[in-house]
């Protein structure tokens, strides 16, 4: 079926905020429901847009190119390839499971729901656009709903942590847009018209050290997102304040802007000063994965314990991508997809319990699994798909990762590979202290998921599941774009020129 | 020496004498009282710069409808005691002296650069007002500039409506409705606070 | 049959997920549902097996095709199933005694809230072993040993409301994930080397070697062993073993006695090839595996608690393998794990016995005489203590003795002299056991029931395996099962250095009656106030035995001090000074926005000032522009 | 007319300097305000001047202009001047630092 698919994504999930801002009597109820289908609309249209993607193609997809701003250069300019259409569908997937979880928020539901709708299209404009200054409003505009989900509705500390997240975010993104600003203007040097284009930005030939100071600013700017350590702090700190959905959707989704604007920029506009920086990152990377580990396994508050295993897990995705050899980075991409589906899930368990006794700390709770037994189940199935237990999702991409990682680093690699003990000693002893040991009395009265519940959980684990089993469909399509890529970077010498990228399909021709 | 050149000397030296007057006095009225005289100097300069309609006007509306309109409000608000100049900003007096100074050295450079200080205005200002000055601005700004001096008329009106809210003392009526809902709290606070106060403020809990 | 073998895997994982779902309706029948999975199970392992004995011993490697797994750069990963010798035989052990063990579960779990999520338990633990033995792939064969790793947890920490269940189950999942990223670096390094996981590739097939080097074939094999000594609870991560008996007795006798635990053993024969293109790897196996042996067996005669002495006892069988594997000899070692799934779930079993019979009570200082409340019991264990003791003609005698002999035939005269060590302190420690349990006097209140016939009749099933299948299979080095396995383990060389094989036969079985005579000596009824104040009087032999030597405490010092130190000083590390430094940066921005309110100071003349400044400076530059 | 019209610009740049001072130094609104007019009146005299030296009326025009915006301002600066007093009792710049009523 030939249709705009990837603006029809972007703008599917606005669908719901008409009646949400402009029905200002609309019941809660309503509210939720308008939410709730809107965001399961936008999950519809996007398995038409992945019914139509060409399997084997590594090129950009599915374009479609208007101009917009023209007296700027800005268009509307969209594409999907390998790296971005798995994290499309997870975000469509996520958002109406938190959209689902949240269905207890009973302060402004209107309100929170029309913020959900509109940070789901802001991310899915991140992810599919190609024009870098698109990308760059899209990837700023995240932090106002996210800020504003976290400022109302989180708990306690709630204005501390937005507020730290948004600066923090923020500082980031001045590297970024200063670096898209030179590319912009570099461009109008080379090529005699300015433009964000990503496919004619990849033509301009930067000198060597340009593209490294270049590659710094961009990389500044998403490794506060992913966050790389030391730039991780933020992240504990949202993640415990923010409400269920709010963790869900940073965890999930929000995060993977960081590694994929690596992948998608950093890799393709400065191939040279990605290869000259690899090994630092990588060690950064490790460094990540080991460190948020060990910190994960002191701390008392459930969710932060999740937000330092994401600090660990990111570091992995970071690691496979700066490993450039085809494997790891098809792990790193499927990484990013599991990660979103198991720290999502982490997430969303917890919130399940955290609605039933109003604690995070880990000392507080206990013996709640003969209690809640399928809740403890479901958080069972999170928790060793975070651990990476073969069969599960996650195992795929940390496989694929460290094996590809351990092919051109043997030391990093089995470094790294630590992060897999540490995992279960974190994982395993917080589920021992919250689920296991003798019942408190407190908690004798907890019930266990109801249906709704019960039906938020279970398409995430048939997701874990499958990708755990057969993640064939997912790693076909997204196989020739990771080869391109790497293929191309591996051939580059530090300190020298590189030539423009080729791309299998001419992404600029081809309108809608 | 021309009566031009008397009149100026005599009267530029007043108009900076009066500012300056305007300036250090501490009484209010006394200063309103220089900036009037400083107006009419300046009213004078207009005749000499033959815009004799000019001349009018700045003594009718300044002289006369503005500075009253300030002794008025500064004897509304009682605010003519004595002002002190005694300066609590850091570096607010000193920055201001400096300031001043160089804008007048800069225009001054400017003007020596740009209109030279030798140079006198031509003759044949008497061509550029046919019929008298006052008639010859009636054509220019009822053909050239009829929308502007429309729109100065609205903006009058607007400014004497915004006058008229800005300085009413508001005092609010309490609705029959509010003291259902404030039934035995302090209805009184209730009615002084000002509108948009905090619910806190208004002394009621509802 | 062989084409079907993927169904001995869907049938227990169908089951497992039924059980999981919607055991708790289930009830009873969960267990029979559960039981009957595993019947059908070895069913087709049993068609396989028969399928495969019918072809020409050259062939009996069969691949089944089932479906890709993960494919990604130039890694490919397959879900398909190797039939051969060597895996048809591990299947079978993993279905037969499993499938008894579900058996007798049905009897011992019948009093539990949750037998579905047990029965589940168990059976997705049999799914995920037999994908392990017959994955013909390394990284499925990870997904299995990773899989029976969780298996484990789940069911270590079935009664996880008591905690020292819940913290055995951490324990043994995380010690064995230490040995576990070995195997994955050692995955890693396969792959790094051939190219593929595939074990044909590998391994090399129709008997030619692969080519590698002596190092990397070193460093395959030792990350291997690492893998394989966390899975088997062997020197030095064998630490999870004895706690991991907190669990359900079945549980401990399938998976921390039967199956679980020999996939070390299993891995090492799998790959012996590259173990033994490096002799150093070969080597370290054998120390290890003698080491182990010997430190268990004495361990073992320091517990009294039946279960973990049982366990102890495990882990030094395991030894044993462990050593036969080193030394070369890949078929006695699965001879003996063959005789040992019998004879050790027998024993497992019948404690299981004694503790549904007294309300738990499985402390031998307060058991004694049980044999007059529990015959049955009583000659099941020994059954099982006599086969495992190594006295002919039971199976145990087979195995170990074979081992021993070829040691000796091969001139390893310090393998020999340890393992002979070894089995005397064998026979020591499970005829302890039984004395100090079954006869004697009584030391426990009330009355043991027997165990009921369901019970009893897989027990019973189990013992005629441990009597007779080493006559049976004849697991010696030339005997049936060796000649089965040949086309995939190599035949045994045997050596001619020594004594003749008789002289051997005599030593070995004279020690096993001295370590029974020893046994009789310290622990007969006679003896009973001695031996149970043997604790008071040697306070310092006592402890080290029962302590298992403080390797235990040692690492629980450094995991739980020294780690726990270390990284509490690291999360202090992160909140002062990592995110000290953000919030440090914060905190001097608002300083500085101190410094602002000189000019932003909300008086309107300071900005009247500014104002006519910018005026100024705007002048200046026209004025010098003109 | 024998006076340069440099001379009306330097007056006017004086007395425009002597309002903006008086702008600067006073906290009294109402002398902040004569400032301001002060200063207006200086401007006003400059086009003038101008449209005096270039035999135009635009300049009047718009000085004309600027005294009725001056007017209108004059009246709503007041009358803000006299609601601020009310609420806060002073009539001096500086109390009122603040952007609260």
């Amino acid at each position: 079926m030939d249709a705009p698919w990837l603006t029809l994504v972007i703008v599917s999930p606005l669908a719901g905020l008409p009646v949400l801002l402009l029905w200002r009597s609309i019941s809660d109820e309503a509210a939720r429901w308008v939410g709730l289908a809107a965001a399961l609309a936008a999950f519809a249209v996007s398995i038409g847009m992945l019914a139509n993607f060409q399997t084997g193609e590594a090129g950009f997809q599915l374009v479609s190119k208007h101009p917009w701003v023209e007296s700027v250069g800005l268009t509307w300019f969209l594409g999907v390839d390998g790296f971005s259409v798995w994290l499309v569908m997870v975000t469509t997937f996520m958002f109406p499971i938190a959209i689902a979880a949240s269905w207890k928020v009973d302060h402004q539901v209107r309100r929170y729901m029309a913020m959900a709708l509109f940070l789901e299209t802001v991310i899915l404009g991140a992810f599919l656009s190609l024009d870098l200054l698109l990308f760059f409003l899209f990837f700023e505009a995240l932090l106002f709903p996210m800020y504003y989900i976290i400022g109302v509705w989180g708990s306690k500390r709630r204005i501390y942590a937005a507020t730290k997240f948004l600066l923090y975010t923020m500082f980031g993104s001045a590297f970024l847009l200063v670096g898209i600003l030179w590319l912009y203007i570099e461009s109008g040097n080379q090529l005699g018209k300015a433009t964000f284009d990503l496919t004619v930005l990849e033509q301009v030939r930067l000198s060597t050290e340009a593209g490294r100071w270049l590659f710094l600013a961009f990389f500044v700017g998403f490794a506060v997102k992913v966050p790389v350590w030391p730039l991780h702090t933020w992240l504990p700190d949202a993640h415990t304040e923010a409400p269920t959905k709010g963790s869900v959707v940073l965890a999930a989704i929000l995060l993977k802007t960081g590694p994929y604007g690596m992948l998608r920029f950093n890799l393709d506009l400065f191939p040279e000063a990605s290869r000259y920086f690899a090994d630092a990152i990588m060690v950064l990377a490790v460094v990540g994965i080991i460190y948020g580990a060990i910190v994960a396994m002191m701390q008392r508050d459930i969710k932060r314990l999740i937000a330092y295993s994401s600090v660990s897990h990111m570091g992995l995705i970071v690691l496979g991508i700066f490993a450039f050899s085809a494997e790891s980075m098809d792990g790193a991409v499927l990484q990013m997809v599991n990660h979103g589906l198991s720290t999502g899930m982490l997430f969303l368990v917890f919130g399940m319990l955290y609605e039933r006794t109003h604690t995070r700390e880990i000392s507080d709770l206990g013996g709640i699994v003969h209690i809640t037994p399928w809740l403890a189940g479901a958080y069972v199935v999170a928790m060793f798909s975070s651990i990476g237990l073969p069969g599960l999702n996650n195992f795929v991409g940390e496989f694929l990762v460290l094996l590809g990682t351990f092919s051109v680093d043997r030391v990093l690699a089995s470094i790294a590979i630590l992060g897999v003990i540490l995992s279960a000693i974190y994982m395993l002893w917080s589920y021992q202290r919250t689920f296991q040991g003798p019942a408190k009395e407190r908690w004798g009265t907890l019930r266990d998921l109801s249906w709704r519940e019960g039906a938020i959980v279970a398409p995430i684990v048939v997701a874990m599941l499958w990708i755990g089993l057969q993640p064939g469909p997912m790693l076909e399509r997204l196989r020739p774009t990771s080869e391109l890529v790497s293929e191309r970077i591996r051939t580059v010498q530090v300190g020298e020129a590189v030539e423009p990228l080729a791309r299998t399909s001419g992404a600029g021709e081809e309108g809608p | 020496m021309p009566l031009d050149n008397v009149v100026f000397w005599v009267f530029a030296p007043l108009s900076i004498a009066t500012a300056i007057g305007m300036m250090v006095v501490r009484n209010a009225v006394h200063a309103a009282l220089f900036l009037v005289v400083n107006f009419f100097t300046i009213a004078v300069m207009y005749l000499l710069l033959d815009a004799p309609f000019l001349f009018a006007v700045q003594i009718v509306v300044y002289a006369g409808a503005i500075m009253v309109l300030f002794l008025f409000v500064i004897m509304l608000l009682g605010v003519d005691r004595g002002d002190p100049l005694g300066e609590r900003l850091f570096g607010q007096r000193t920055t201001a002296v400096i300031l001043a100074v160089a804008i007048v050295a800069e225009v001054a450079t400017a003007i020596r650069a740009g209109v030279g200080f030798a140079t006198r205005a031509p003759e044949g200002f008497e061509a550029a007002n046919p019929g008298g000055n006052p008639s010859a601005l009636a054509d220019v700004l009822f053909r050239d500039y009829f929308f502007p001096f429309e729109v100065t008329s609205i903006l009058l009106i607007v400014a004497a409506v915004a006058a008229m809210v800005l300085a009413l003392r508001r005092s609010r009526s309490v609705t029959q409705r509010e003291i259902e809902e404030h039934e035995g709290d302090d209805l009184e606070a209730y009615a002084m606070a000002p509108p948009g106060a905090p619910e806190s403020m208004r002394g009621g809990t509802r | 049959m062989i084409d079907l073998i993927g169904l001995a895997i869907a049938i227990p994982l169908v089951a497992a997920g039924v059980n999981m779902l919607v055991g708790a309706r289930l009830g009873r029948y969960a267990g029979w549902l559960a039981t009957g999975a595993m019947a059908a199970s070895f069913a087709i392992a049993l068609g396989a097996l028969l399928d495969l004995l019918s072809l020409p011993a050259g062939d009996r490697t069969q691949v089944v095709t089932v479906a890709e797994w993960i494919r990604a750069g130039a890694a490919t990963v397959t879900l398909d199933l190797r039939v051969d010798p060597l895996s048809i035989t591990m299947a079978m052990v993993v279905t037969g005694v499993g499938s008894l063990i579900h058996l007798y579960a049905i009897g011992y779990m019948e009093h539990d809230p949750r037998p579905g999520r047990f029965f589940g338990y168990m059976n997705l633990f049999c799914a995920f072993m037999l994908a392990l033995v017959l994955a013909n792939d390394f990284v499925l064969l990870y997904l299995g040993w990773e899989g029976v790793g969780l298996c484990s947890y789940l069911l270590i920490g079935f009664w996880s409301d008591r905690p020292e269940a819940a913290s055995a189950a951490k324990k043994a999942f995380i010690t064995t994930r230490v040995g576990d990223v070995m195997l994955l670096l050692g995955l890693f390094a396969i792959w790094t080397h051939f190219g593929s996981f595939d074990f044909d590739t590998v391994l090399g097939a129709d008997g030619s070697l692969p080519e590698i080097a002596t190092g990397t074939a070193t460093a395959i094999s030792l990350l291997m062993l690492g893998g394989a000594v966390g899975k088997s609870a062997q020197l030095p991560l064998h630490v999870w073993l004895p706690d991991a008996m907190a669990g359900p007795t079945p549980v401990s006798a399938l998976i921390h006695a039967a199956t679980m635990v020999t996939a070390g053993v299993y891995l090492v024969v799998r790959t012996h090839v590259l173990f033994e293109i490096s002799e150093i790897a070969l080597t370290v196996v054998a120390v290890i595996g003698l080491a182990g042996a010997l430190y268990a067996g004495f361990a073992s005669l320091g517990q009294y608690d039946m279960k973990r002495a049982l366990a102890y006892s495990t882990m030094s069988q395991l030894g044993f393998m462990f050593l036969a594997a080193g030394l070369g000899f890949s078929a006695v070692a699965i001879s003996l794990l063959v005789a040992h799934a019998f004879y050790k779930a027998l024993l497992f079993l019948t404690s299981g016995n004694v503790m549904h019979g007294l309300h738990d009570e499985i402390d031998v200082r307060r058991l004694g005489g049980l044999v007059r409340d529990m015959p049955w019991t009583a000659a099941l264990f020994a059954v099982g203590a006599l086969a495992l003791s190594g006295l002919p003609p039971f199976s145990g005698y087979f195995t170990k003795d074979a081992i021993l002999e070829l040691a000796s035939h091969d001139g390893e005269v310090w393998a020999y002299v340890l393992g002979s060590l070894g089995a005397l302190v064998s026979a020591w420690y499970i005829a302890r056991l039984f004395f100090t349990a079954f006869i004697g006097d009584r030391r426990y209140e009330g009355r043991a029931h027997e165990a009921s016939t369901l019970m009893r009749a897989p027990l019973v099933v189990l013992a005629i395996g441990a009597l007779f299948a080493g006559m049976w299979l004849a697991l010696t080095p030339d005997g049936r099962l060796a000649t089965f396995l040949e086309p995939v383990v190599g035949t045994v060389a045997e050596g001619h250095a020594g004594p003749s094989a008789q002289v051997l036969v005599a030593i070995s079985v004279v020690l096993t009656l001295l370590g029974i005579a020893i046994a009789w000596r310290l622990y007969r009824p006679a003896a009973a106030e001695r031996w149970i104040s043997f604790p008071e009087r040697e306070p310092g032999l006592a402890g080290a035995l029962g302590h298992a030597f403080y390797i235990d405490d040692l690492y629980a010092w450094i995991v739980g001090t020294v780690g726990l130190r270390g990284a509490a000083a690291l999360e202090g590390f992160d909140r002062i000074v990592v995110d000290g430094a953000v919030n440090g940066v914060g905190r001097l921005a608002v300083r500085l926005s101190g410094l602002a309110p000189i000019w932003q100071s909300g008086k309107v003349r300071r900005y009247a000032l500014s104002f006519l400044a910018g005026g100024v400076a705007l002048l200046v530059f026209a004025v010098v522009r003109v | 007319m024998r006076t340069p019209i440099a001379y009306f610009l330097l007056l006017s740049a004086i007395l425009f300097a002597l309002g903006s001072a008086s702008v600067l130094l006073r906290r009294n609104a109402l002398r902040i305000f004569m400032g301001v007019e002060l200063q207006l009146n200086a401007v006003n005299l400059t086009l003038v001047a101008f449209s005096r030296m270039h035999l135009e009326l635009d300049g009047q025009i718009l000085a004309f202009f600027s005294m009725v915006v001056a007017a209108a301002e004059v009246v709503v600066g007041l009358a803000i001047i006299v609601a601020v007093f009310r609420r806060t009792g002073t009539a001096d710049v500086d109390r009122a630092d603040v952007l609260r009523g």
